[in-house]
């Protein structure tokens, strides 16, 4: 009655569980990034933990439901629309943290109190370069 | 087996869902709201997939992509308006 | 520079055609030649997004390389926000900091905010000329030249092989 | 197990989104927030028109290999029913079309009289 | 199962959310809220085993009409500053 | 105090109504009338694996016809009304640029979204979406390379003939489909081909495609209206 490893269907099913496991630590890192989102003190720390658990969170996620699927794979096309749907996350999250996180500094919301250094400000208050603000 | 990893998997996904809620609602400015939108929609994102995993049709990504790409617009209109762009 | 530039957008946008239709029909590639050679001569023409870009067999070693210390470094980003979140007295310690890079390609100063984005602690805020503007959340060294070698150095070595 | 049923909840988020949009238009004095109420009142309107098409435990009216073909391609008893969502796919576009114009009007009246309160549109009232 | 808590769940969030757009003093915050609204009733319709109308919804009633009421909000915020 | 009295009266009875609808419904268990038709013969009379697509284009095509017709109508009456006087026409705002990063981006990203674009509508008869969600991606495009690019400028003549041309080839099919099959937008005056390709279901990938390259024009143009209207003082 041992699991014999070369039979096709005990390898499925390694391969399932590796999935289940991979789609639950996304789900606990998309926890994560939200309980950063209740917990940190200003809109920048905000962001950063947010961007950083949920991308990761997001990536880990669809590659487990990728390999849960692993049965239909030669049915129709569940690996390309995943690869596409990782690469787009990864290419457009950081860039639309970053583009908040400009918006949040030209709105001018205040830091919190432990922040030490404020390179940005000192440079706009030099005129080494203009405030970034669009018009 | 694999059914009840899923059922928990989605329930934390529900959980973080309500972490995005409650930052939409209490958050002080309007870019927190903002960070809140895009945190709701990745765990939607997730969400859709899920459910593409669970009914066995792999068209449902397609919705899920379509999902990404407009949220990534949202939020750049929003921070454009801020900035005082458009 | 401007064949190869048009070249690398029609080989990317065929790639994303092929991973969309995930079959290699004869009508499926046909379609998918016309639709790349379109949109390449219309969109990616202007933008010289990659015309810096090697096509060596070490640059694309780099590339694998690069991808690699990249996946580490994010892992090791969310390990590190956890640890942040969850501990019960919050230790953060941020702050704003100016670090220098030497890259000029505009695909290759993307890649590499992206990634000190995704890396721990750190977050692009502003970018201008070569001076990057990132929000720390645990500020070790306001000095320029010192965040320049802890932040960007492990990024731009490989960039460099990459990217001109 | 009669309350919990797709079909039913989806129902009753549908009557309870029209309802909430209702009392947006008739409360708020705001343009632009009674052309939101009206954009809340029509996505009810769609989650309304297609639960009434859901047939429980069926699959999406798009036939490929995951779904049990008869001969000839027939699903018939493996699918939902079509005919609604093709008439919300119609509804959805045809709303932004009317949002759009609502919009303009409403930028129109802002430009004429540099407010948006309903209250002060009153030369049709006697 | 997984379904009806789905649906009930995302039902009751998207009430609470469409109250916060009606009542909401700021109109740019309304406007993301009915985007949101619009984004979880996309779900729904997923549930609903209709991916058409759920594309349709999420590209034209989330997005572009998200775009349109900012571009109006833009336009009255430049003439009452 | 009156009007919240007569308000909430009036949504007391709209309750009241949905309560009887609510329990007065029972949910189907199965498709009946019509709807039957369509799931039993639908893939064989048309060849189209997507039974919605299958209704929207062929069908019910005229329905579909008067959907483009008021999209149509739509884009022109919001010309109409927001349409610039002599001197703001020719005010020339410089903007500044927006960050290097978004632009970048973009320009790496529009490509592809409208090769999505191009595939969501040329899929309209295997997977879900067709005409009219391809031309919303393909014009929340050519928004957000306005966004990231504030300077760029459009070719509106580009655009006004890509519209023209594709709704003059739109209801040519169809009558192309009374002359020569059952009537109008009728898709079988091509061969079949074989079920589940790309290049099936007659001439159902012809007409959503040119619908696309429709809705994508007219959706631009109102969102570039509305964009230009910021100029107004």
């Amino acid at each position: 009655m041992s699991p014999d490893i070369f039979k096709e269907g005990f390898r499925m099913e390694i391969i399932q569980y590796l999935g289940g496991a991979l789609l639950i630590m996304g789900s606990l890192s998309l926890l994560i990034a939200s309980i950063g989102l209740i917990r940190m003190p200003d809109v920048y720390n905000r962001v950063q933990t947010g961007t950083k658990a949920s991308t990761l969170g997001a990536i880990l996620s669809f590659l487990g439901i990728g390999l849960l699927s692993i049965e239909n794979w030669s049915e129709s096309n569940w690996i390309g629309r995943v690869i596409i749907l990782i690469i787009f996350i990864i290419i457009t999250n950081p860039v639309s943290s970053h583009i908040l996180m400009r918006a949040a500094y030209v709105m001018k919301i205040p830091f919190t109190k432990d922040t030490k250094v404020d390179k940005l400000k000192e440079d706009i208050d030099n005129k080494v370069l203009e405030e970034p603000k669009d018009e | 087996m694999i059914k009840y990893l899923i059922l928990i998997a989605v329930v934390i996904l529900l959980m973080s869902l309500l972490g995005g809620l409650y930052r939409f609602f209490k958050g002080p400015s309007l870019v927190d709201k903002v960070v809140a939108f895009d945190s709701i929609t990745v765990n939607s994102l997730v969400l859709i997939g899920v459910m593409a995993l669970l009914t066995g049709r792999a068209i449902y990504f397609d919705v899920a992509i379509v999902y990404g790409l407009l949220s990534f617009l949202g939020v750049i209109v929003v921070a454009r308006y801020i900035q005082g762009g458009l | 520079m401007k064949i190869k530039n048009l070249s690398v957008s029609f080989v990317i946008i065929m790639a994303a055609w092929l991973l969309l239709n995930w079959s290699f029909k004869a009508e499926i590639i046909v379609v998918g030649l016309v639709l790349s050679l379109l949109l390449s001569l219309l969109f990616c023409s202007k933008c010289q997004l990659f015309s810096e870009i090697k096509l060596t067999p070490k640059a694309f070693f780099y590339t694998l390389i690069y991808i690699f210390v990249f996946l580490i470094e994010l892992i090791k980003a969310n390990i590190d926000v956890t640890k942040r979140i969850l501990s019960p007295t919050l230790p953060i310690n941020p702050g704003v900091v100016k670090v220098e890079t030497t890259l000029n390609s505009k695909m290759a100063r993307l890649i590499l905010a992206n990634s000190i984005t995704l890396t721990p602690g750190t977050f692009t805020i502003e970018i201008h000329e070569n001076a990057l503007y990132i929000h720390w959340i645990d500020v070790k060294y306001s000095d320029v030249n010192q965040a320049t070698e802890i932040l960007v150095r492990k990024f731009e070595t490989y960039l460099k092989e990459i990217y001109d | 197990m009669e309350f919990f049923e797709l079909g039913k909840i989806s129902l009753l988020i549908g009557f309870g989104l029209i309802v909430l949009g209702f009392w947006g238009i008739l409360s708020q004095k705001n343009i632009i927030k009674i052309i939101l109420s009206f954009t809340i009142m029509e996505t009810g309107v769609n989650i309304l028109i297609v639960s009434l098409g859901y047939v429980k435990g069926k699959t999406a009216p798009i036939i490929d290999s995951a779904v049990e073909q008869g001969a000839n391609h027939s699903v018939l008893g493996q699918v939902v029913d079509p005919v609604p969502q093709a008439l919300v796919l119609t509804a959805i576009v045809i709303g932004f079309g009317t949002t759009a114009l609502l919009l303009a009007y409403a930028m129109k009246l802002f430009k004429a009289k540099r407010t948006l309160q309903i209250n002060n549109f009153n030369d049709l009232k006697w | 199962m997984i379904y009806i808590l789905i649906a009930s769940f995302i039902g009751l969030l998207s009430f609470v959310i469409g109250a916060l757009a009606i009542q909401s003093k700021k109109l740019s915050v309304a406007v993301i809220a009915t985007g949101v609204v619009s984004l979880f009733s996309s779900i729904l319709f997923l549930l609903m085993a209709a991916p058409d109308v759920a594309m349709t919804e999420a590209s034209i009633g989330s997005g572009l009409t998200t775009l349109i009421y900012f571009y109006v909000l833009n336009k009255i915020k430049k003439h009452h500053a | 105090m009156l009007r919240n009295l007569l308000i909430s009266l009036l949504l007391l009875s709209f309750v009241y109504i949905f309560y009887n609808l609510y329990v007065g419904f029972t949910p189907k268990t199965e498709l009946d009338g019509i709807a039957a038709h369509y799931a039993d013969k639908g893939a064989a009379e048309i060849g189209a694996a997507n039974l919605v697509t299958a209704v929207v284009v062929t069908y019910r095509g005229f329905d579909t016809l008067g959907e483009v017709t008021i999209l149509f109508l739509t884009a022109s009456i919001i010309g109409f009304f927001l349409k610039l006087t002599e001197a703001d026409e020719n005010k020339v705002i410089i903007h500044r640029g927006t960050s290097e990063l978004l632009a970048t981006s973009s320009n790496l990203l529009v490509p592809i979204i409208i090769l999505f674009g191009i595939y969501v509508f040329m899929n309209g008869h295997l997977t879900p979406g067709g005409g009219f969600q391809g031309g919303a991606i393909i014009a929340s495009a050519i928004a957000l390379a306005i966004l990231a690019n504030p300077n760029m400028h459009i070719n509106h003549q580009i655009i006004l003939w890509v519209e023209s041309i594709s709704g003059v080839v739109f209801v040519l099919m169809g009558v192309l489909g009374i002359l020569l099959a059952g009537g109008f937008l009728d898709n079988r005056i091509l061969p079949q081909g074989q079920f589940g390709t790309l290049l099936s279901a007659g001439a159902i990938p012809i007409i959503y495609s040119f619908i696309g390259l429709k809705v994508g024009a007219e959706i631009s143009n109102i969102l570039e209206k509305y964009q230009k209207s910021q100029k107004e003082s």
